[in-house]
């Protein structure tokens, strides 16, 4: 387990660096076959059944196979489409990545002191705050969705330290929902081409006040 | 109650004169402002009975409930008779509208006389703010009825901003006062706990917001716009009874729920009420609109109004004792008596609007000849307006003198015999310049010549407009030389037993010492006398009629004054206050040995609205301008928004005890 | 009892996937629709009347009180309504909206509202809090469809705003409910996981700590789905570039769904996390909501966004509401919004039919409407002076009841900000009613547009919430409902 | 009914008062002329020339021009009827008590004649009578607070506001600052509310300085008669006031009276008549010097 959480962190932080959105995506996959991993530790830890493998296979499913592919082929349809932003935009999201891993830590110290499994938790909240920075700091839509997933990858990953799991029809659901999420957004980043001929977002100022 | 719910019911029968289709607009009409009519006499009725000394049931119904005591009873009648006699107005007056929404006009003129009655019956806050509220609706729309006009929906928007923010401090003051006693029920809010700090606040907010809709100065600016931009019937309904309703309030609020008074509130009420007095009269002087003249005049006369109720509570802060009932008599009678003669007022305005179809006084001339009742009935609204004995407009202006001779003389404290004694100057002053004010309004459009071509056309109100006219100048006149009836209600209301001592026919007062005696019948009789005299030596006399020489030619009638000439004395003097804002632009020389052509433009703008409202409106969208950029359009900034309220909420909540 | 439910939970889905077929002609559409939403309107009426009020329906996956059948009404009130009036609009917008010249794919649209309403039923009538949120989220995807159903520029511009920002909340709710979880394993156990009739039977039993935790996260998250400020920047956007039919289903439906799911869990944090940490943050937050919209209703320019701002406004309200938490101000805010969600559809339908009309959003081009549309501009003065909380339409009487709940619980200092606040808010609504009501026009409308099954629709709408307001604390049926409503919240 | 019985009698007695004043008025205004006149030595007319003069418009005929309307010939007999009113309400030489009202009462009933003069100054439809109306409405707005103030200043002074009640406290020997400043400010008051120098000047009928006149102008025969019997009545009633109720010297009031009269007299000749607009100043002096007496007391 922990050597998934530190592997966790470090593609994590990896994830902070890419901007070609290519490698964000596979980054993305990587990340994803790792929570899926400490699911299926943690499912069959607790004795297995339907519950114990249930999510982590649809985790592998969904965030691992399904999100990555089809983002994979949006970004097929982008020609040329990178994430172009200085050096200095890189080093700072790391540096804030760096930032909120801390914290993580402060928090989870401070608001649940004797709580077991603190690094995992710590990783979750770095996680959380890691998908906000790059939905922040990233204007590639493909990059914000990116973004999103991994906040809700370290959501997940707190439930899962945390409570074990959700029951299964509320995981269930949660899955279905990302599952329509990331359809929808894909849909709109292509529209977003269609309409816009980029997935910048910075061009989407025209609606104001 | 019973008579009440029977008012409402016909008030609510000219409500539902809305649903009338199209095609029965003339029947509507009739409905509408007869039900009114019917209506308001009822009430009328009923609370003429509640001063004689009948008492009447509460009733409520779930959150509303009803009562009446003797101070709504005296605003309930003031509000019947005005309702009685501009309903009977409207019965004329509402026809010019047939076409444009008349059926709107009737409809919402129930509703406005059935919320200001409600307003008076109400029994507890929730109910006085429901029908408050109902009221500036139904006259925001009255007054916006002719919406086409930019400067009618402007003043709708202002008064209902306006009126809004009034209404927003006699919320809180009510909430505060509701919030320290058991319930929100007006017997309950009697007793309520509020220590001595919020009684502060209730009364600031208190005072603002009635203030504001009584038109007190600085809050006044609404009101000059919104009168003149009403049909007629409506402004002297709104300035008629409205107002005084917003009187109503202060004194509910004073007698009920604040009854221990702090110096300085007294002095305050007092000073605002003395101060618009005079810079009501003041602009007043200098319209040329005949209804905006009508309107600052209103804001006079509340001015008046608020100093003698200020006096009065001055009066019973520091000489206790019987007293102080006079300034609350004067306050009560002067605001009975200005309904009758400002309804009768604008109704006169409405007949001259609608005979020659024109405001502005620069136009007129001459009207008597053309229309001589409307300049009869009129002339009786000016005297009474300009407080001449005999007319009801002097016996409040003489309780008012009374109450402040009083206040003066029973006080060694220099600090408030210099407040009490500027305030009697400016009312001095106010009742000067109300005379000027109205020498000129009817001098400047019903005599000498006319002055433009719409003189020519005019024409004489039809027989429900001068019916209406001549029972308030009959009224007016009646309370004038009779004034006791009116002054023993108004003992009633405050429950005086012989605090007033009322010899034979005569008003009279012992509060300053010795007695003082105003016998209007007295006085009638002594005039009667010698104009019979001075009759007998001028009926006979020999008169010829020939024009005024005119060193050789003969006038014309641009050669008379005109209403801005008039006013030119009393603008020079008090310009410092004024500032009148001049344009003089030379034109092309037609001729080599006459002057040149001149043009001449004189603005006179409201001192407040120009000092005061319009930088606060400037910053207010200068701010809203900037604020506006916090919205960039960003989808990151807003997200970030999302993290950094996530950050700080979590931070606060680890802090948080 | 269960069966209207599942009735309830049935029809909309099998009407949308009707609709989906593309099998249909228009006209066989509408009235599939009418009469799926009139199905389901008396279903949830006979659910009403069968209903008693003091005993909650419960059963594994349902559970309906006085609160949700409440809400229930609500929704369902402006679901009939919206299918009723959807017919004119729809063909309206054809002919001379926005869509002008376009092919308008009604099947899609149709399914998409029939999603919509079945996703904020599920909200209403599921027992759990997980799944609670499951349907939250979906509403917010179904909604983001509907909101980029023209995939015009400013449509995605909305959408995208629109998804990301609620995401990013909705999944710090998530984590709310996480907490929430942890909490309950901590101290009952893994039964009865999330659900919400155990919780509340058991909520003492809870660690304060992470309710406290819990009730931070969960705030920000139904906030910002419900638009408190500063989480409000999505709304605007996404209320004004809508279809006009669905930007008075999002405001007065979603909005109040999102109120209900806070509810729900207030209910079961404050036991433990303490009435008055709720207090003080909800205030600020509606102070600074209200706050927050005033600018932006004094300098506006379309007439859809300030119409969005009102709604914030009124949100703004709503939450000063729950933060008084006393019963009077909590069946107050039941009875707000009710009156918002009623008077705020008319609303958003009439600036859709003036858009229409005039052929323009921009207000500042949009003079005389007294003159030349009388019927669109009755509605729109009316509207316009009931959303400003003026008699006798039904927030005034909300407002004033949780104005005095506020000062009665001694919040005198966030009650006297938001009336003032509020005076702002009416200065700028109603400058801009104004402009556009009266006045002589510019450029001649279309004419009048409103439709006859329109009309006395949008009149039923109004003249209830007059009703409803007035006969709030008088009419035993209602007061029944709403007093066990507040009773199931224990305010 | 006693009360009314016995007002009647009284008013019997004020009128019987009234018309003793009326026939004195001329001759007081003769006497200022002739005052004016030694001072400017020049022998001046006789001190009864202005019965002379009342006699001759009595006889003559009326001119009227066609705009008038019926106020036109009303406005002077007002004008007479509450002057003479006004005069009927000076405490009773004769012990007669009317309670017609008290000073306020007073001040008004002159301000009712003053308002028909004023709007039947604009009938005519002249240029000038327009004038005098504005200038007299200017003036009023003037010194109408100025008396109120005097009014109370005597009122803080006697402790009535009933005019009898206020003649039999004045108290005429002792002197104080307040006494004095209030007399002061009561003559110059007086003599702005009958237009004479330097307010107005009433022997001239010229455009820039009259005022009263102006308003006058179109009058003739026996209706400006009456004006001028009107106005000189209002002058005597003044000083009768002034003598009463402001002058502390403890004499006769008829001496009294008289001494005023060759005051006025005395003051015209010293001084020129002032620009209509300064007389604003002038009157602020004597409201700020009563404010003073107020605040003294």
């Amino acid at each position: 387990m922990e050597y998934l959480v530190v592997s966790l962190m470090f593609i994590v932080f990896l994830q902070t660096r890419f901007m070609e959105l290519r490698r964000a995506t596979l980054c993305l996959a990587v990340q994803s076959a790792l929570i899926a991993a400490a699911c299926l530790v943690v499912g069959l830890s607790h004795g297995g059944g339907l519950h114990g493998w249930l999510p982590g296979i649809l985790t592998i499913a969904v965030k691992v196979l399904f999100i990555p592919y089809a983002i994979l082929r949006t970004v097929q349809g982008l020609r040329d489409e990178r994430e172009i932003v200085s050096d200095i935009n890189v080093n700072y999201s790391t540096a804030v990545a760096a930032c909120s891993l801390a914290l993580g830590y402060m928090v989870i110290d401070g608001l649940l002191p004797q709580a077991e499994g603190r690094d995992i938790l710590a990783t979750s909240m770095f996680m959380i705050m890691t998908g906000l920075t790059l939905i922040v700091m990233r204007s590639r839509a493909i990059m914000q969705m990116i973004g999103l997933i991994t906040m809700e990858n370290g959501i997940y990953l707190l439930g899962l330290i945390m409570t074990e799991g959700l029951p299964l029809i509320i995981e269930l659901g949660i899955f279905l929902d990302v599952l329509i999420a990331v359809v929808i957004l894909v849909i709109l980043t292509s529209r977003l081409r269609l309409s816009f001929r980029t997935t910048d977002t910075n061009v989407l100022d025209k609606l104001k006040g | 109650m019973e008579c009440f719910l029977l008012a409402a019911a016909c008030f609510g029968v000219g409500i539902l004169t809305l649903l009338f289709p199209h095609s029965l607009q003339r029947y509507a009409h009739w409905l509408a402002n007869g039900a009114a009519l019917i209506g308001s006499g009822i009430t009328a009725y009923k609370a003429w009975t509640l001063l004689a000394g009948a008492s009447v049931v509460p009733l409520a119904w779930g959150s509303y409930s009803w009562v009446c005591d003797s101070w709504s009873a005296v605003f309930l009648l003031l509000t019947g008779i005005a309702g009685v006699i501009t309903s009977l107005y409207a019965l004329g007056y509402a026809q010019s509208y047939e076409g444009s929404r008349m059926r709107l006009l009737g409809g919402m003129w129930n509703l406005f006389l059935l919320s200001m009655i409600l307003v008076l019956l109400a029994g507890d806050a929730f109910s006085f703010l429901l029908f408050w509220e109902i009221m500036a609706v139904a006259s925001f729309m009255l007054v916006n009825h002719e919406s086409e006009k930019r400067s009618t929906w402007t003043a709708a928007y202002q008064y209902l901003v306006m009126t809004s923010v009034g209404t927003a401090a006699i919320m809180i003051a009510f909430l505060l006062t509701g919030s320290a006693s058991s319930n929100f029920s007006f017997a309950a809010m009697a007793d309520n706990k509020l220590d001595i700090l919020w009684q502060h606040v209730v009364f600031a907010c208190a005072f603002s917001g009635f203030a504001l809709k009584a038109g007190l100065v600085p809050l006044h600016v609404w009101l000059p716009n919104a009168h003149p931009a009403a049909p007629s019937h409506v402004s002297a309904l709104m300035s008629g009874v409205m107002l005084k309703i917003a009187f109503y309030g202060f004194g509910r609020f004073m007698f009920s729920f604040l009854p221990v008074w702090n110096y300085w509130w007294c002095v305050i009420v007092m000073v605002v009420g003395a101060v618009s007095a005079f810079l009501g009269v003041l602009y007043a002087q200098m319209e040329n609109d005949i209804k905006r003249i009508l309107a600052y005049s209103s804001v006079e006369n509340m001015g008046v109004i608020f100093a003698a109720f200020g006096c009065g509570m001055l009066l019973k802060v520091l000489a206790g004792g019987s007293w102080y009932y006079l300034g609350f008599v004067a306050a009560l009678v002067h605001a009975f008596n200005h309904s009758i003669m400002k309804v009768l007022m604008f109704m006169s305005a409405g007949s001259i609007m609608h005979g020659t179809g024109s405001k502005n006084i620069e136009l007129f001339g001459g009207l008597a000849k053309k229309m001589p009742y409307t300049a009869l009935f009129t002339f009786v609204g000016s005297m009474a307006l300009a407080a001449i004995p005999l007319t009801n407009g002097f016996t409040g202006e003489w309780l008012v003198l009374q109450s402040f001779i009083t206040l003066i003389s029973a006080n060694s404290a220099q600090i408030t015999r210099l407040w009490a004694a500027l305030c009697f100057v400016l009312l001095g002053f106010t009742g000067a310049l109300a005379l000027g004010c109205f020498v000129r309004l009817f001098g400047i459009s019903f005599l000498g010549r006319a002055r433009s071509e719409l003189v020519e056309h005019a024409h004489e109100s039809d027989k429900f407009m001068l019916a209406a006219m001549g029972l308030s100048s009959a009224l007016v006149l009646i309370c004038g030389i009779y004034p006791l009836p009116v002054v023993q209600a108004v003992c009633a209301a405050l429950k005086l037993d012989n605090e007033f001592a009322v010899q034979g026919f005569s008003l009279a007062w012992a509060g300053s010492g010795s007695l003082s005696v105003f016998n209007p019948l007295l006085l009638l009789l002594l005039v009667a006398v010698i104009s019979a005299a001075v009759y007998l030596f001028t009926n006979n006399i020999f008169v010829e009629q020939n024009v005024t020489w005119n060193c050789g030619t003969y006038p014309t009638e641009r050669q008379q004054y005109s209403a801005t000439g008039f006013s030119k004395p009393v603008r020079r003097a008090f310009d410092y206050l004024l500032k009148p804002k001049r344009q003089v632009s030379y034109m092309r020389k037609d001729h080599a040995y006459f002057g040149r052509q001149l043009s001449y433009k004189l603005e006179i703008p409201d001192m407040i609205t120009e000092k005061l409202y319009q930088p606060v409106q400037k910053h207010f969208v200068g701010i809203s301008t900037f604020l506006r950029r916090m919205q960039q359009g960003s989808v990151r900034l807003y997200v970030s928004y999302v993290m950094a309220t996530m950050v700080l909420v979590l931070v606060w909540g680890a802090l948080y005890k | 009892m269960l069966q209207y439910i599942l009735i309830l939970l049935c029809l909309p889905p099998v009407c949308a996937i009707l609709a989906l077929t593309g099998r249909f002609a228009n006209n066989l559409l509408h009235w599939l629709h009418r009469l799926t939403a009139t199905a389901v309107g008396i279903c949830v009426a006979l659910l009403a009347a069968k209903f008693d009020a003091a005993v909650p329906y419960v059963d594994d996956y349902f559970y309906v009180d006085a609160l949700s059948l409440w809400v229930l009404i609500i929704i369902t009130t402006l679901y009939v309504a919206a299918s009723w009036t959807a017919k004119s609009y729809l063909t309206r917008e054809e002919r001379c909206g926005v869509l002008k010249g376009e092919q308008l794919q009604t099947g899609r649209y149709f399914a998409l509202m029939q999603f919509f309403c079945w996703t904020m039923f599920i909200v209403l009538l599921v027992k759990n809090l997980g799944l609670m949120w499951v349907a939250i989220e979906a509403t917010t995807l179904i909604s983001a469809l509907l909101i980029s159903f023209k995939f015009t520029r400013a449509a995605l511009e909305a959408t995208w705003k629109y998804i990301m920002v609620c995401t990013v909340g909705i999944c710090l709710a998530l984590l709310g409910t996480l907490v929430l979880y942890y909490a309950q394993i901590a101290a009952l156990g893994t039964n009865n996981a999330l659900s919400w009739v155990f919780l509340h039977q058991h909520a003492e039993a809870l660690d304060p700590a992470l309710t406290k935790l819990a009730l931070l996260f969960l705030v920000i998250g139904y906030g910002t789905k419900a638009g408190m400020a500063p989480m409000h920047t999505w709304l605007p956007d996404a209320y004004a570039e809508a279809p006009s039919l669905t930007s008075g289903m999002l405001s007065g439906a979603l909005c109040s769904c999102a109120i209900y799911v806070l509810l729900r869990n207030l209910v079961i944090l404050l036991p433990t996390a303490g009435s008055a940490m709720m207090s003080s943050m909800l205030l600020f937050f509606a102070v600074l909501t209200v706050a927050v919209a005033v600018p932006f209703v004094v300098v506006q320019r379309d007439v859809k966004r300030i119409l969005a701002y009102s709604s914030m406004e009124n949100i703004g309200i709503m939450v000063a509401g729950i933060g008084a938490f006393s019963a009077l101000s909590i069946k107050a805010v039941m009875l707000h919004m009710y009156s918002h969600a009623m008077i705020k559809f008319v609303l958003f339908y009439i600036a859709g039919t003036i858009i229409q009309e005039y052929q323009t959003r921009n207000m500042m081009r949009i003079h005389g409407m007294i003159k030349d549309v009388p019927h669109t501009a009755t509605f729109w003065l009316t509207g316009m002076l009931g959303i400003l909380g003026l008699p006798p339409m039904g927030l005034f009487f909300s407002k004033f009841y949780i104005m005095s709940a506020l000062f009665k619980e001694g919040h005198w200092l966030a009650g006297s900000l938001l009336i003032v606040l509020l005076a702002g808010v009416l200065i700028g609504i109603l400058y801009h009613g104004m402009r556009m009501l009266c006045g002589e026009a510019h450029r001649q409308p279309l004419g009048d547009l409103l439709g006859t099954v329109d009309v006395p629709v949008l009149a039923l709408l109004l003249i209830f919430t007059c009703l409803v307001g007035a006969g709030f604390e008088n009419l035993p049926w209602l007061n029944n409902l709403l007093n066990h409503a507040v009773h199931v919240i224990g305010g | 009914m006693m009360y009314f019985i016995s007002d009647v009698q009284g008013l019997a007695l004020c009128l019987l008062q009234a018309v003793i004043l009326l026939a004195a008025a001329p001759l007081i205004t003769g006497i200022v002329k002739k005052v004016k006149a030694l001072l400017q030595n020049r022998i001046g007319s006789s001190i009864f020339q202005e019965y002379y003069d009342i006699k001759k418009w009595w006889g003559k005929p009326t001119m009227v021009t066609p705009y008038t309307s019926a106020l036109f010939r009303l406005a002077p007999c007002v004008y007479f009827v509450t002057t003479l009113a006004a005069a009927c309400m000076l405490p009773n030489f004769f012990g007669g008590r009317a309670g017609f009202g008290d000073v306020f009462v007073f001040v008004y009933i002159l301000a009712l004649g003053r308002f028909f003069m004023a709007v039947s100054s604009m009938d005519a439809a002249t240029a000038f009578g327009g004038m005098g109306g504005s200038r007299e409405v200017y003036v009023a707005a003037f010194v109408e607070p100025v008396i109120m103030l005097a009014v109370l200043s005597n009122v803080l002074h006697t402790g009535s506001t009933s005019l009898s009640g206020m003649s039999l406290r004045f108290d005429e020997v002792n002197l104080t600052v307040a006494g004095v400043l209030t007399c002061i400010a009561f003559f110059l008051v007086l003599l702005a509310e009958n237009s004479r120098i330097p307010v107005d000047n009433p022997d001239t009928h010229l455009e820039l300085t009259m005022i009263h006149e102006c308003m006058t102008l179109e009058y003739s025969g026996r209706l400006l008669a009456l004006i001028h019997w009107a106005s000189q009545l209002k002058l005597l009633v003044f000083l009768l006031l002034f003598s009463m109720l402001y002058l502390p010297l403890d004499l006769p009031v008829v001496l009294k009276v008289l001494l005023s009269a060759v005051a006025v007299g005395v003051v015209e000749t010293l001084n020129n008549k002032m620009r209509l607009f300064k007389v604003r100043v002038y009157l602020a002096a004597a409201g700020l010097m009563l404010l003073l007496a107020v605040v003294a007391q």
